[in-house]
């Protein structure tokens, strides 16, 4: 009759114990911060057929962002520019750029290999097909197409700069205040609310940023629903 | 910001991450690919983009599944799939990305045009609505509503045949041209009964190029109305000004429109079309019926008589008689003391309205019918100006009939026959005719139709028809308003030719074939043939012509009025008829009356092949997918097919195991129930040929008279549950295959509609499975489609008093009030509102929507429920499945007959209660409390929301919803094939969906459901959450006019609600009944709803639970006659009930 | 016996009975012993007292086990339904009036922590799983889990000497007394 | 039964008392080592023939059952199932409810009875907790996978995600989850922690080899010392005392699934009683339709005594009639709303298209206990087997009653319509029973079936006082001084 076990046998399901744990406790971390829209979606920049400047067109140029994304305002979806919105200028400006060579193929009938077919931008911001976003809806309550999209008018190229994640949507749908601008500021890349408040504030009797915020929802009568057919019908 | 580059790798062949994103390229079938080039000639545009978007909805839920997936293994980190915005080259004028482009258009049909609102997406038909200009405007029926379903039809002919093969465009283009060119060529066109001034105007001008053309028209069931009312003229009715309305077995509400309908129901209503009256029984119609078998228009009659087919004749003499009207003698005499009980008040009646009262004859009824009808209208003064009836000429004048043809045709007076009617001769016309033989003798026939039916396969050649959402032309409306008929987008599939289009090919002298679009993107030849008719009918200009496509028809034009005098030929026709009724004599179950009706799914076979119409329910049978021949229960009985009479169920007040369970206590009915449903089968046999099939026991239907709906079985596969013959199968798509019973061949031109002496053999122990969609047919005590009646009740008094008492009837009568412990209406949180306070959840100051739905006026059509499949992207589900009760409608229409126990006039003739259920968003709601994952709770505005991409399918809600409102996903319906046998059942290994074409229908702002999710109406939330966004832009509209800045603009009420009554959802637009209202709550008593939610007769379904339902009903009202013998009987169904 | 010197783990000694057991406990205990143990294979009542030994601690483990379960039910119930994310559902409160709802969860949680703390609040306790211990080296002591009754004296033991704990676990009526060794 | 009637000492007030011998709860003296030969032995020798003609049959049924069904039905969707659009639970809940209730006995008996210091208990709470386990189990499987995509099941665990969304804690399904989880976790505890020390027993039995290592890492070095056994003991009462009110919970949560809705027939407050009720009844019937044959297979006649069967039987007499009257109750409940709805919906289950499974339910599971009021029939083991096979159908039955025939005749008639389950469905229900009897089989091949260290200690001889009952009069039962002192 012997011990069936080795002596060190006796510390052994700790050990694993505590291993176990570590683990668990690891793997759960990596997957909350890795595996979130968060990480995943934010910092996306895929390289575009044309590669189109952000920076170029608002900032420098100052164009503003319904001249390409025309209906932003009017439709639930922003659209893309047509071929023939970059061809208004393009035809006479920096014709023979040769970053341009997509949009001569589809644009330029004069251009060898010309296909007339559209030109396929890549993707950036996706929201899953079950999700009903209006951009109409929230540009023409003072929204801004920065608070979602981020510094576009920095971008070289453009990556996604919000991770777009249902609970991110509810953080604003529950405190608007935080976003909101006059209706006036929505397109204007270079609003800051202290300015505005240092402008206006007397005239709305607003001291703080926080106050124009709330001022704002109260005078828009902004109310953000939260109850899923908002978004999911 | 970390600004990581992802360098895409070229995506490799067969890569399968980027399909999941576009189901577009999943399914980059050549027919879609080159659909979508030709759409637009510029390119594929945004539109690829958008149909990724929408088709991968239908997969939506696999996708997430799929990304999660990745997500679970941190593989989304690596690499995304790409996918690709694909914006136009150049943008299509009016085209905005996501929103939806709305068109006026209209569907030719034999009974005048519907006129409707199309509305398109990128270019793509989704969904009908009514014109509601138009002035023959009366909502849009089932067949309107499923016809957009045509156009993806995955069975849509879509290549030429030539004798059944499929043969090149350009042999035909040849023949076509030698066709042209041949001005001497004995030609022959068989048009159909729909009225288009174009084609009139071809017609002339093909007359006068082919001098030996010959033009006839032909509708399956057109009926012998012109016999009496003269060539190409026909009664139309204006039921606004008809105070009385008899029918003569005419179903004028549901398949035998006799012009607009809306009016009718409208004086339903006691407090008038948009409830602002006070109730007032004068102010509504009365509605007199006599028919053999129960029909929509039946079930709103205030006093309906069942007759035999036959007998109908008799009494339409009888009230000839009363009239003292010479033309009566012509028929014999009515003995029965108690059918002529029931005439003489109901003439009297009539005289007593003075000119307005109508009677309305069915169009399958024998002339003889329509001439006595005529008489009695005229002697009540009711034809003319202002009058409930005009005789109005249309354009369909001097064209031959069937038999004419067919004469010709053996005659060898036409060689060549170009057949554009929507009917199927060679499937639907008289057996003795023997049109297919005749037919077949011909060198050349060429037949245009969208389906490749039994004609398409007789004829030399068949050219595949454009579906009127594809081609220019024109069309009447009932009473001949000119109505346009505007594509919205070029044929799917480009052999795809219009009549127009064929015509003119034929008149070119090249005779070439030009269809779509002409050379370089010009507009097909009959764009151009329309304006000119237009420019003919005085609406020269384009000013007129913008106007025309805006408005959809041309303002103040009509058909012009015949002169409405008796026929020569009324004599002769009425006696002839006499005695052939007189040879039949009484009906017996030795000598049986058949009916060969119109079907309310197929029409007379020619929607076969739409799988929305088969999927609805017969409103009267309930029946699916099939045809069956409707008995009335004692004649059941008398022919052995079953040993006792099938009652409707009686609820029973009796203890169990007391009493004999018999019929009692729900139980199951002698066919069975659900998918164990056997239906018994019997042989008619009726001039010399017999049928066999399933027996349906049909209520308040005539004695010894069976009803059989024409226009199915038109082919069989291996499949077929009884083994049929095969060798059609080729004559209908995967819809249409294995569907019913054909009834055509029973017919012969004398007894077309109506045959006599007829056997039939009980085909015992053999069986058909039926689906039907309800099993029983009573109320069974609980008074849930609630009826009161204008007349005084000995025991619930007055009309006021019972008005008073609706809300009190049945189970409410003694119910006691919900008692709450906590304060439900605004249940609150813990999140101060402005004021600091806790502000409440159903908090939405500007909406809070609301619906009622009037019993009086909805008749139990199901135009609505269809409405809603269009919209809301409802799967069919297959027979199959219908039999197991798993339809997926959202909106079931609920059917149920009250039997008065003391009906001592007539015990077998049930009242008929129509009762249209969904989800009525409780405001309490039971199914939310129940969900464990929050996938259905309550909206701002007062909606029973369902977030489909939470669901996880415990199906618990469904069980917990009193209505069994809710639809559960039980397959994958709209990535497997639900038509194929079985094919549910073999899940992955299943053949996939059905057509190419079929996900463009859908509608993208709804999403796809895939299986395992519960789904539900919920107000067309699309369309309220679309007008409210609308709204929100006026705010920045408001302060551009005013010049201020927008801090400084004042944001009122006003400025974000939604305009009282400016939002309809597409159950409500699309009933012709208007029984349906729908609006904010908060417009009060500005908007109708408002209205309805305060008058007497509104009432909660199943008030007893305390859910609190936004959708209330309003009481049927039913008008009798006092003096009518069976008038205490009227109205009756739920008031005593306690 | 291997003649290579090994620690001592101490003195083993069997009883005949149940009672002849509890007799002896009593006597060990009054000779003023603290490491030593009675073994066996089953609970006998009144041993604790015999022996002298204090009544478990485990039940104050248990009770704020519990209490941790029940916190951790209501605040995880509170704060996703009426602080996080109220919803409507059935006309209900999403506020103080809607904790009733929460009572099933908030029982259930309390009774699931409370069994996993006293599955490892006794495994703490009496110092298990330990797999290996020098009495199974013996060689009857595998028979304390069948039918027999030892004590066994520890040599850590400050009382515990060679000779007159031998003695006096004979003396108190112990049979086969076995000097027990750890192996090496 | 033996007993002797002796003649008691003189008492004060001069009347003499017989004093009644306790029946023995193991038989013939066994010794402590007897009990372990014959305990181990079940698992120590080679299984009978007969095991082995049972297993291979049972666990063959699980595979094609469980494993073939709940594939395809995963892969095709929950239509393979027999609901329809009227009807959305069939067998699936019913059989849930019907497993669960099954799943009551095992831990009732062992912390109830604990509690309530009912010894004869031991020698049937350690299978009787196996079966537990496995009926949960069995149980589990039906509402895991009766969702329609069950792999978003786990959006019934609250964990945070970016969604931000959570799950609803008024909904009774998810008290259910809750509570079944629970039950199974603490149960598998109070399961595991009793057989520890018999682990050890059969550990030291065992020769040295894998089974001795595996024994030997499971008993967690149990050695047996009384400052362990203290501990222990304090945690086992403990364990009893939390599972008692669980055991109520977890039916009574169940049993709100339905009794908080506002489906008439389901909506009443009888429920949580009558369902606990019911799954004590139910689940000793099972006990006694395992039990009673395997302690023939194994020869257990005297540690499963007939005292044993006959105290089951009568708790089975008990709660059959509670339930009983449930029903009855019911009816009267129906009767006295007044509403049409609630009548009728009991009209309907007695004489409605299901009126057989009624019927069955009421004739299985009142009826036929009610011949346990007759002591023949508790000591016939025939009478017994039949009567406990009779209540485990009948409470099948009653489940279907109160779920299928409630939902196809609801509120609107015009939405009734049959239930009748598929092919599929059935197959599932009968590899559940299969899963449930191989699992059974392979705890006698392993574990030990009886709870060894307890039954010694009902031994007579395992009080420390046995051979001297004077010194500590208030010990042992077999005092006759103590007994009157009791008495008078």
């Amino acid at each position: 009759m012997a011990n069936i076990f080795p002596r060190w046998s006796n510390l052994l399901p700790l050990k694993i114990a505590v291993c176990a744990g570590s683990a668990a406790a690891g793997v759960a971390l990596a997957f909350s911060y890795y595996a979130t829209p968060k990480a995943l979606n934010v910092g996306y920049q895929p390289s575009q057929p044309i590669p189109f400047s952000h920076k170029i067109h608002v900032d420098q140029l100052g164009l503003d962002c319904r001249y390409c994304h025309s209906f932003v305002d009017v439709s639930g979806h922003s659209n893309v520019p047509t071929g023939s919105t970059c061809w208004n200028c393009h035809q006479h400006v920096q014709r023979e750029s040769p970053k341009l060579a997509p949009l001569h193929k589809s644009m330029n009938p004069t251009h060898p290999g010309y296909d007339g077919k559209p030109i396929e931008w890549v993707k950036i911001h996706k929201s899953p097909d079950y999700v009903y976003f209006n951009h109409s809806a929230h540009v023409n309550r003072g929204i801004s197409c920065q608070t979602c999209h981020g510094d576009v008018n920095k971008m070289e190229v453009v990556y996604q700069a919000q991770p777009h994640s249902m609970s991110w949507c509810l953080d604003c749908h529950r405190a608007p205040e935080k976003n909101l601008r006059p209706l006036e500021e929505v397109y204007n890349f270079n609003y800051n609310a202290e300015d505005y408040v240092s402008k206006h504030g007397a005239a709305l009797g607003v001291k703080t940023t926080e106050e124009l915020g709330l001022k704002l929802k109260e005078q828009f009568k902004v109310k953000p629903k939260e109850s899923c057919a908002t978004c999911h019908h | 910001m970390s600004k990581r580059i992802w360098q895409h790798p070229e995506v490799p062949a067969g890569e399968t991450t980027v399909s999941w994103r576009s189901v577009g390229q999943l399914e980059d079938t050549p027919a879609f690919r080159e659909w979508l080039d030709r759409e637009f000639p510029q390119g594929a545009a945004e539109m690829a983009d958008e149909s990724e978007a929408e088709t991968s909805r239908r997969s939506f839920l696999k996708l997430m599944g799929a990304s999660t997936a990745l997500a679970g293994f941190g593989m989304a980190a690596c690499r995304r799939p790409e996918t690709y915005i694909v914006p136009y080259t150049k943008a299509p004028e009016w085209v905005i990305p996501g929103k939806a482009t709305y068109y006026a258009s209209a569907m030719p049909r034999a009974c005048g045009a519907t006129p409707l609102v199309v509305t398109t997406f990128e270019g793509r038909p989704t969904k009908l609505g009514p014109n509601s200009l138009h002035p023959d405007v009366c909502g849009t029926d089932a067949f309107a509503q499923a016809s957009v379903l045509d156009l993806y039809a995955p069975n849509r002919s879509r290549r030429f045949l030539s004798s059944g093969k499929p043969a090149k465009r350009a042999d035909f283009e040849a023949v076509l041209a030698g066709l042209a060119a041949n001005k001497a060529a004995k030609i022959g066109f068989l048009f159909g009964a729909d009225d288009s001034p174009t084609r009139a105007r071809l017609t002339k001008e093909l007359a006068a190029k082919f001098t030996a053309a010959k033009f006839y028209q032909y509708e399956a069931l057109a009926g012998e109305a012109s016999k009496a009312y003269g060539d190409g003229a026909k009664p139309v009715a204006d039921f606004s000004k008809a105070d009385r309305i008899l029918s003569l077995d005419c179903d004028f509400a549901g398949v035998d429109p006799q012009g607009a309908v809306t009016p009718f129901f409208d004086r339903r209503k006691p407090e008038g079309k948009t409830y602002e009256q006070t109730p007032d029984e004068s102010k509504m119609n009365r509605l007199y019926v006599v028919e053999s078998a129960y029909s929509l228009t039946g079930g709103m009659a205030d006093h309906r008589l069942r007759v035999a087919p036959t007998e109908v004749l008799k009494v339409a003499g009888q009230i000839a008689r009363e009239l003292g009207l010479p033309i009566a003698k012509g028929v014999n005499e009515i003995k029965d003391a108690k059918t002529l009980s029931w005439i003489k008040p109901m003439v009297a009646d009539l005289k007593a309205a003075g000119g307005k009262a109508v009677v309305l004859a069915g169009s399958r009824l024998p002339a003889a019918v329509h001439h006595l009808a005529l008489a009695i209208n005229t002697a009540l003064g009711a034809i003319g100006e202002g009058k409930p009836l005009a005789v109005v000429q249309t354009d369909a004048k001097g064209l031959g009939s069937l038999a004419d043809l067919k004469a010709d045709l053996d005659g060898g007076a036409i060689d060549t026959l170009v057949m554009l009617t929507p009917a199927n001769p060679v499937y639907d016309a008289p057996a003795d005719l023997g049109f297919e033989a005749s037919l077949a003798k011909l060198k050349t026939s060429i037949h245009l139709g969208e389906r490749t039916d039994a004609t398409a396969h007789a004829a030399t050649w068949h050219v595949p028809a454009a579906h009127y959402l594809e081609a220019w032309s024109d069309t009447r409306g009932a009473r001949g308003a000119y109505t346009i008929v505007q594509p919205m987008i070029l044929p799917l599939y480009q052999d795809c030719v219009s009549e127009i289009e064929l015509l003119l090919a034929l008149l070119s002298d090249s005779g070439k074939l030009i269809n779509g679009e002409g050379e370089k993107g010009a507009p097909s030849p009959a764009y151009d043939a329309v304006r000119k008719t237009f420019a003919s009918l005085g609406g020269g200009g384009e000013a007129a012509w913008k106007t025309l496509l805006r408005d959809g028809f041309l303002a103040g034009s009509s058909y012009s009025l015949a002169a409405a005098s008796q026929a020569p030929t009324a004599e002769a026709d009425i006696a002839a008829a006499n005695i052939e009724a007189g040879k039949a004599g009484e009906p017996s179950k030795d000598s049986l009356q058949v009916v060969f009706s119109a079907d309310s799914s197929v029409f007379d076979g020619r929607w076969i092949d739409n799988a929305w119409l088969q999927e609805i329910p017969d409103p009267i049978s309930k029946l699916t997918w099939d045809n069956a021949a409707l008995i009335a229960p004692k004649t059941a009985k008398e022919l052995g097919i079953y040993d006792q009479i099938v009652e409707v169920e009686q609820y029973s007040d009796a203890v169990p195991y007391v009493v004999p369970a018999q019929g009692k206590f729900a139980k199951v009915g002698p066919d069975g129930e659900g998918e164990n449903r056997k239906q018994r089968m019997i042989e008619v046999t009726v001039n010399g040929k017999s049928l066999e099939l399933p027996v349906l026991i049909s209520f308040g239907q005539a004695e010894n008279t069976i009803v059989i709906p024409l226009g199915y079985g038109q082919g069989f596969d291996k499949d077929d549950e009884l083994g049929r013959k095969t060798d059609q199968q080729g004559h209908v798509g995967l819809v249409g295959v294995n569907r019913g019973f054909n009834a055509y061949p029973l017919r012969t031109s004398a007894t077309s509609y109506i045959a006599t002496g007829a056997k039939v053999k009980f085909l015992e122990g053999k069986t058909y499975s039926l689906a039907l969609t309800q099993e029983h047919s009573s109320m069974y005590g609980r008074a849930l489609a609630r009826e009161v009646s204008t007349m005084e009740d000995e025991h619930k008094g007055s009309f006021k008093q019972q008005l008073a008492n609706v809300s009190k009837q049945g189970n409410d009568s003694h119910a006691p009030p919900n008692v709450y412990l906590y304060k439900p209406e605004t249940s609150s949180t813990w999140h101060p509102g402005p004021d600091g306070k806790a502000q409440p959840l159903i908090n939405d100051p500007l909406h809070q929507w609301g619906m009622s739905i009037d019993l009086s006026s909805c008749m139990g059509c199901a135009a609505c429920s269809i409405a809603c499949q269009a919209e809301n992207n409802i799967p069919v589900v297959g027979k199959e499945q219908m039999a197991r009760g798993r339809e997926m409608h959202w909106i079931r229409m609920d059917r149920y007959y009250a039997t008065q126990k003391d009906n001592t006039f007539d015990a077998d003739n049930p009242a008929f209660v129509p009762q249209p259920v969904a989800c009525v968003q409780c405001e309490s709601a039971p199914c939310e409390t129940v969900c464990p994952v929050n996938a259905t709770i309550h909206t701002e505005d007062g909606l029973n929301a369902m977030a489909y991409n939470r669901c996880i399918g415990t199906r618990y809600c469904a069980n917990n919803c009193p209505y069994k409102a809710r639809r559960f996903n039980y397959f994958d319906y709209n990535k497997r094939n639900p038509l194929i046998k079985h094919n549910l059942y073999h899940g992955p290994f299943g053949t996939k969906a059905v057509g190419d074409a079929e996900h463009l229908q859908k509608n993208p702002n709804v999403t796809v459901r895939m299986r395992g999710v519960m789904e539900k109406c919920t107000y067309c939330v699309q369309r309220l959450k679309d007008a409210v966004i609308r709204q929100k832009r006026g705010q920045k509209q408001e302060a551009l006019v005013a010049g201020k800045p927008s801090t400084e603009m004042e944001v009122t009420t006003s400025t974000l609600r939604v305009p009282v009554d400016s939002i309809k959802v597409a159950c409500q637009e699309a009933c012709p009944a208007d029984a349906i209202t729908f609006g904010n709550l908060l417009d009060k008593e500005k908007s109708a709803v408002g209205r309805t939610k305060s008058i007497e007769r509104n009432y909660d379904l199943l008030n007893y639970i305390g859910t609190r339902p936004r959708t209330s009903y309003l009481a049927r009202v039913k008008n009798p006659n006092q003096h009518m013998p069976d008038a205490p009987f009227i109205g009756k169904s739920t008031i005593h009930m306690v | 016996m291997s003649t290579t010197r090994k620690r001592v783990y101490g003195y083993l000694a069997e009883f005949k009975s149940a009672s002849a057991l509890y007799k002896a406990a009593e006597k060990v205990r009054d000779a003023g012993f603290r490491k030593w143990d009675c073994y066996s294979p089953y609970p006998i009542h009144g041993l604790d007292g015999a022996m002298g030994m204090k009544r478990s601690i485990l039940p104050w483990f248990v009770f704020f086990g519990g209490i941790t379960g029940t916190a951790t039910a209501f605040t995880l119930a509170y704060t996703t339904q009426v602080v996080i994310y109220p919803t409507v559902v059935q006309a209900k409160p999403a506020n103080i009036f809607s904790v009733p709802a929460f009572f099933p969860v908030m029982f259930e949680l309390t009774i699931l922590f409370s069994g996993f703390t006293v599955l490892f609040g006794l495994l703490g306790l009496i110092q298990l799983p330990r797999l290996n211990h020098p009495l199974f080296a013996s060689k009857q002591f595998h028979r304390a889990t069948d039918d027999a009754f030892f004590i066994a004296i520890e040599a850590r033991d400050p009382k515990f000497s060679p000779n007159q704990t031998k003695e006096l676990l004979s003396s108190i009526g112990g049979e086969n007394i076995e000097l027990v060794e750890e192996e090496d | 039964m033996a007993s002797t009637t002796q003649t008691a000492p003189e008492t004060q007030t001069g009347v003499k008392l017989p004093v009644l011998e306790r029946e023995k709860l193991i038989l013939n003296g066994r010794s402590y080592h007897w009990i372990t030969e014959r305990i181990c032995g079940v698992l120590e020798n080679r299984q009978p023939l007969l095991w082995w003609l049972l297993f291979i049959p049972s666990a063959l049924i699980a595979m094609i059952g469980v494993g073939g069904g709940l594939t395809y039905l995963v892969s095709t969707g929950v239509g393979v199932w027999g609901m329809s659009n009227r009807v959305f639970w069939g067998f699936d809940i019913t059989n849930f409810v019907f497993w669960i209730g099954i799943g009551h006995a095992g831990t009732l008996i062992s912390a109830v009875l604990f509690l309530t210091r009912q010894n004869w208990r031991t020698s049937i709470n350690r299978a009787a907790e196996a079966m537990t386990i496995f009926a949960v189990m069995c149980a589990g499987i039906f509402p895991a996978f009766h969702v329609g995509r069950v792999w978003f099941a786990w959006f019934l665990a609250p964990v945070p995600n970016a969604n931000g969304i959570w799950q609803n804690f008024k909904s009774p399904l998810l008290w259910d989850v809750f509570a079944v989880s629970t039950y199974f976790t603490v149960s598998l505890i109070f399961w595991f922690l009793g057989m520890v020390p018999d682990l050890a027993t059969i550990r030291d039995r065992a020769k040295p080899g894998l089974r001795k290592t595996l024994y030997g890492i499971f008993a967690l070095g149990w050695r047996g010392g009384n400052r362990q056994w203290s501990h222990y003991e304090m945690a086992y009462l403990l364990l009893a005392a939390l599972s008692t009110p669980l055991v109520l919970s977890v039916h009574s949560v169940v049993s709100f699934d339905f009794a908080t809705s506002v489906v008439p027939g389901w909506h009443t407050t009888i429920f949580p009683p009558y369902f606990v009720a019911g799954a004590i009844f139910g689940g000793f019937a099972m006990v006694l339709t395992i039990m009673v044959p395997a302690r023939f297979i194994y020869g257990l006649q005297d540690l499963i005594t007939m005292k044993h069967i006959d105290n089951m039987a009568k708790i089975i007499l008990l709660t059959g009639t509670i339930v009983g009257y449930a029903y009855l109750m019911e009816l009267f409940v129906a009767f006295y709303s007044g509403a049409i709805y609630e009548m009728d919906a009991f009209k309907y289950r007695i004489a409605g298209p299901y009126w057989w499974a009624y019927a069955a339910m009421m004739s299985l599971n009142v009826l036929s206990p009610q011949v346990f009021w007759f002591k023949r029939c508790r000591e016939n083991l025939w009478v017994i087997m039949v009567v406990a096979m009779c209540v485990n159908v009948g409470m099948w039955f009653e489940r279907f009653v109160i779920i299928v025939t409630t939902l196809a005749r609801m509120w609107l008639p015009g939405d009734w319509k049959t239930y009748s389950p598929s092919g599929v469905e059935l197959m599932t229900f009968v590899g559940t029973i299969g899963m449930f009897l191989a699992l059974f089989l392979l705890f006698l091949k392993f574990l030990p079936c009886i709870n060894i260290a307890e039954v010694k200690w009902t031994l007579p001889e395992s009080d420390p006082h046995f051979d001297d009952k004077e010194h500590h009069p208030d010990h042992g039962v077999k005092n006759e001084a103590a007994y009157q002192k009791e008495l008078v």
